[in-house]
């Protein structure tokens, strides 16, 4: 079986350059790659495009790429609760492309999956169908939308081996698994790395086919953005 | 007037045996709270849950457990987890039957708008239009007026759209109203001690009435 | 939870019509719905059109609907194995229309998930592509595929709850996750049926929103089509 | 001229480390005993698993575990099980880097005919059409020739195609060789014992000679 295996967070995003497009995991602050977040921190890099289903908040995930001004474009479905992401965008500084969030996990899907286009109802009618072909099937209105592929994909996983197989834990699987499919070089940080053999191969969400690096992070803060309890 | 608890409770009653439904943020979460026990439904959210449970305890708090509106939450027995893709594939698919969600503007052929307002800060669609040009029914909770008294019942949208001709129902503090395929609001029931002309005064859109309009009943 | 239990395969099928549209799961032999199709075989139907990858062999699986002449028309990917196909076919009792496989995959998936249509490169310049759109995206061709759904998709799984989440085993799983979600009523048998809650959440192949009637089968045959041992 | 184990031992020279590899049914399955131990590398079959290993023992025969083509088979460690959809996204997306499969007919474009005789049975393409219009890097095995002696290895294909201008390298009996991307065979390697004459006879389409020709190695 291939080893995937790489030392830390550093070594793994040692390569990425500025203005490299890449995709995140995560819906809020569950399931993003915490680890490879800091390590792409500690580098001098800029001009980065992030596909991300949101953008963080402003001290935590990709914020912390935008403090430090290293992001000029976001890829996502929803970014409020973000204050410095509001002044960049409103100064010009950041570009943005807001997608529905079904269309955004389905071209990062036909990305992985070699489909480069296909069919959604959705924003049929609206701004977002603005210069898409739009077609009739079947009495129903569709807009075509391209396939999304990454240079570089960044992934959180529960667990993990060596060979680049990954498992997920309740809903922080999100948009992990199909960004994992859409990287040239996808990046897997877990919280447990395992060698091949010890996850049962029923059981794998993403097939290390789809991986090129992994390694056991540390540290997980896992921010709540939503604290809420039973009254 | 209902008030928001109330337009909740209204719209519970929509709610049919066997339903997946996925509720938005805001009044359409209360909604949860006045589906009768002897239902059997599961609610659906959009980041990856089928079988919604109650707010967590302080003990069962899982930072690896939210749901779309980023609130920590529990399952119930018979949950299932899984990515945004399968996701919004049961979406897309028409295999979720209801989507409760709220609206700034309703115009009387259904389109929606619930997303943006141009000059403001522009936080987003996240799922709603996937949501709204998917499921065979979509009731919307909403005020039926502005704060500043305008009528959000339109004649067409002023807001940029969400969707197109694919709101079934609406349930205001003012009353029920179903959206004819022809056009209009068609006014089903009266919030208590409304009366027809206020709600008439208050609806820009056609207001299409047949017969007697009853009082809602709880 | 929403209960989807039905007593048997007898009850599972009692309402699908002379002339339905069907897929089963399954590849070759395995992870078929040996139960539905005996009970189908005991009904008075005919003129069927099914969705399987395969058609069984001459005595198990599809084979015996064969048959019992029970089948219009069978789109599938590959049909060899079968003698009584052969015959049928060839007397023009019997249409099939065959597709490559990754694309009845993908259409099936696709018709599960709300996509009415999407392009892939597989059949261009081919007899498949006949009749087809193709369209060139970023330098190469592909043709446009359109989705297929079921009125009613029989699928087999390993476990099952009562709310018709499902969990596969080995190579069986194949097409049946598709069909379940492509089905607009999905009849899943089970080896082991289980109450609501059981089953590991994280750990779900086919979440049981995609099924409407769940049951224990029983009397697996799991019939080998080529046996091979190590020498 | 090369036994079928022989074309399976050339062919596995063209394994790389790391490589995720589908093996079609026929030379190509023997392809698996003769990659050296020292690689690391993974097969693939598309009806659902990563990670084949050998056929099982008596005691370990599962019919739930079975290989494109229905033979009973194992798994090796790390290995991975998904659905169809899964699979060919895989095929399809390019994360299987090298397909080797088996030909009726190749043409010096790359084309490639392998499913289908008009007038005998047809059996079906399988995931041969997925396979040839997807992978990066796709070698073919075969026979020079017909067993009545006609080349396989053609200006145009005359059988029904399976996919168009795929095939980079084929291996047959009589000789290594490369398709040019502007149309012929480059004859890279002959077998032991063959002429370049008698390949040059036996390769209807355009058979391209750069310099001297090496006998190929074991």
């Amino acid at each position: 079986m291939i080893n995937k295996t790489v030392k830390d967070a550093n070594e793994a995003v040692r390569d990425i350059p500025s203005g490299a497009f890449l995709m995140m995991g995560g819906f809020g602050l569950s399931g993003i790659p915490e680890n490879c977040i800091a390590a792409l921190l500690q580098r001098d890099i800029r001009d980065l495009t992030i596909v991300s289903n949101n953008a963080g908040v402003d001290d935590f995930g990709i914020g912390l790429l935008l403090q430090k001004r290293m992001v000029k474009k976001m890829i996502s479905s929803y970014v409020g609760e973000n204050a410095e992401f509001e002044r960049q965008l409103l100064s010009g500084e950041l570009e943005v492309d807001l997608i529905p969030q079904g269309t955004l996990a389905e071209r990062v899907r036909a990305g992985g999956a070699g489909i480069p286009a296909f069919f959604t109802p959705a924003g049929v009618g609206t701004e977002v169908a603005e210069g898409k072909e739009i077609r009739e099937f079947d009495g129903k209105l569709y807009l075509m939308e391209r396939w999304l592929r990454s240079e570089f994909s960044l992934i959180k996983a529960w667990k993990g081996d060596t060979a680049g197989n990954l498992i997920f834990k309740g809903t922080a699987r999100n948009f992990n698994p199909m960004m994992a499919a859409a990287g040239k070089i996808t990046i897997a940080e877990v919280e447990e790395l395992v060698p091949a053999g010890e996850l049962d191969p029923n059981q794998i969400h993403t097939p290390g086919i789809y991986v090129q690096r992994i390694f056991e992070g540390k540290n997980y803060e896992k921010r709540i953005e939503q604290r809420t309890v039973r009254s | 007037m209902l008030t928001k608890q109330q337009i909740a409770l209204r719209i519970a009653k929509e709610v049919k045996n066997g339903q997946y439904i996925n509720l938005g943020i805001g009044i359409p979460t209360l909604v949860a709270n006045y589906i009768p026990d002897d239902l059997e439904i599961v609610l659906q959210s959009e980041n990856g849950l089928l079988g919604i449970g109650p707010f967590p305890t302080e003990e069962q708090i899982d930072p690896d457990l939210i749901n779309a509106g980023k609130q920590t939450i529990t399952m119930v027995k018979g949950s299932v987890l899984f990515n945004s893709a399968e996701s919004f594939a049961m979406i897309r698919g028409g295999h979720v039957h209801l989507t409760i969600l709220g609206a700034m503007e309703v115009s009387e052929n259904g389109d929606i708008a619930n997303w943006k307002i141009p000059g403001k800060m522009v936080k987003g669609m996240g799922g709603a239009m996937d949501l709204v040009a998917s499921a065979e029914n979509i009731i919307v909770a909403m005020q039926h007026c502005s704060k500043s008294g305008e009528s959000k019942l339109l004649k067409s949208c002023s807001l940029p759209i969400t969707g197109i001709r694919c709101v079934k129902k609406i349930v205001t503090d003012l009353a029920v109203l179903e959206v004819d395929p022809e056009g209009g609001f068609i006014l089903k029931e009266r919030a208590p001690g409304v009366s027809v002309e206020e709600i008439k005064s208050k609806t820009e859109g056609k207001l299409i009435l047949n017969g007697e309009i009853p009082e809602m009943e709880f």
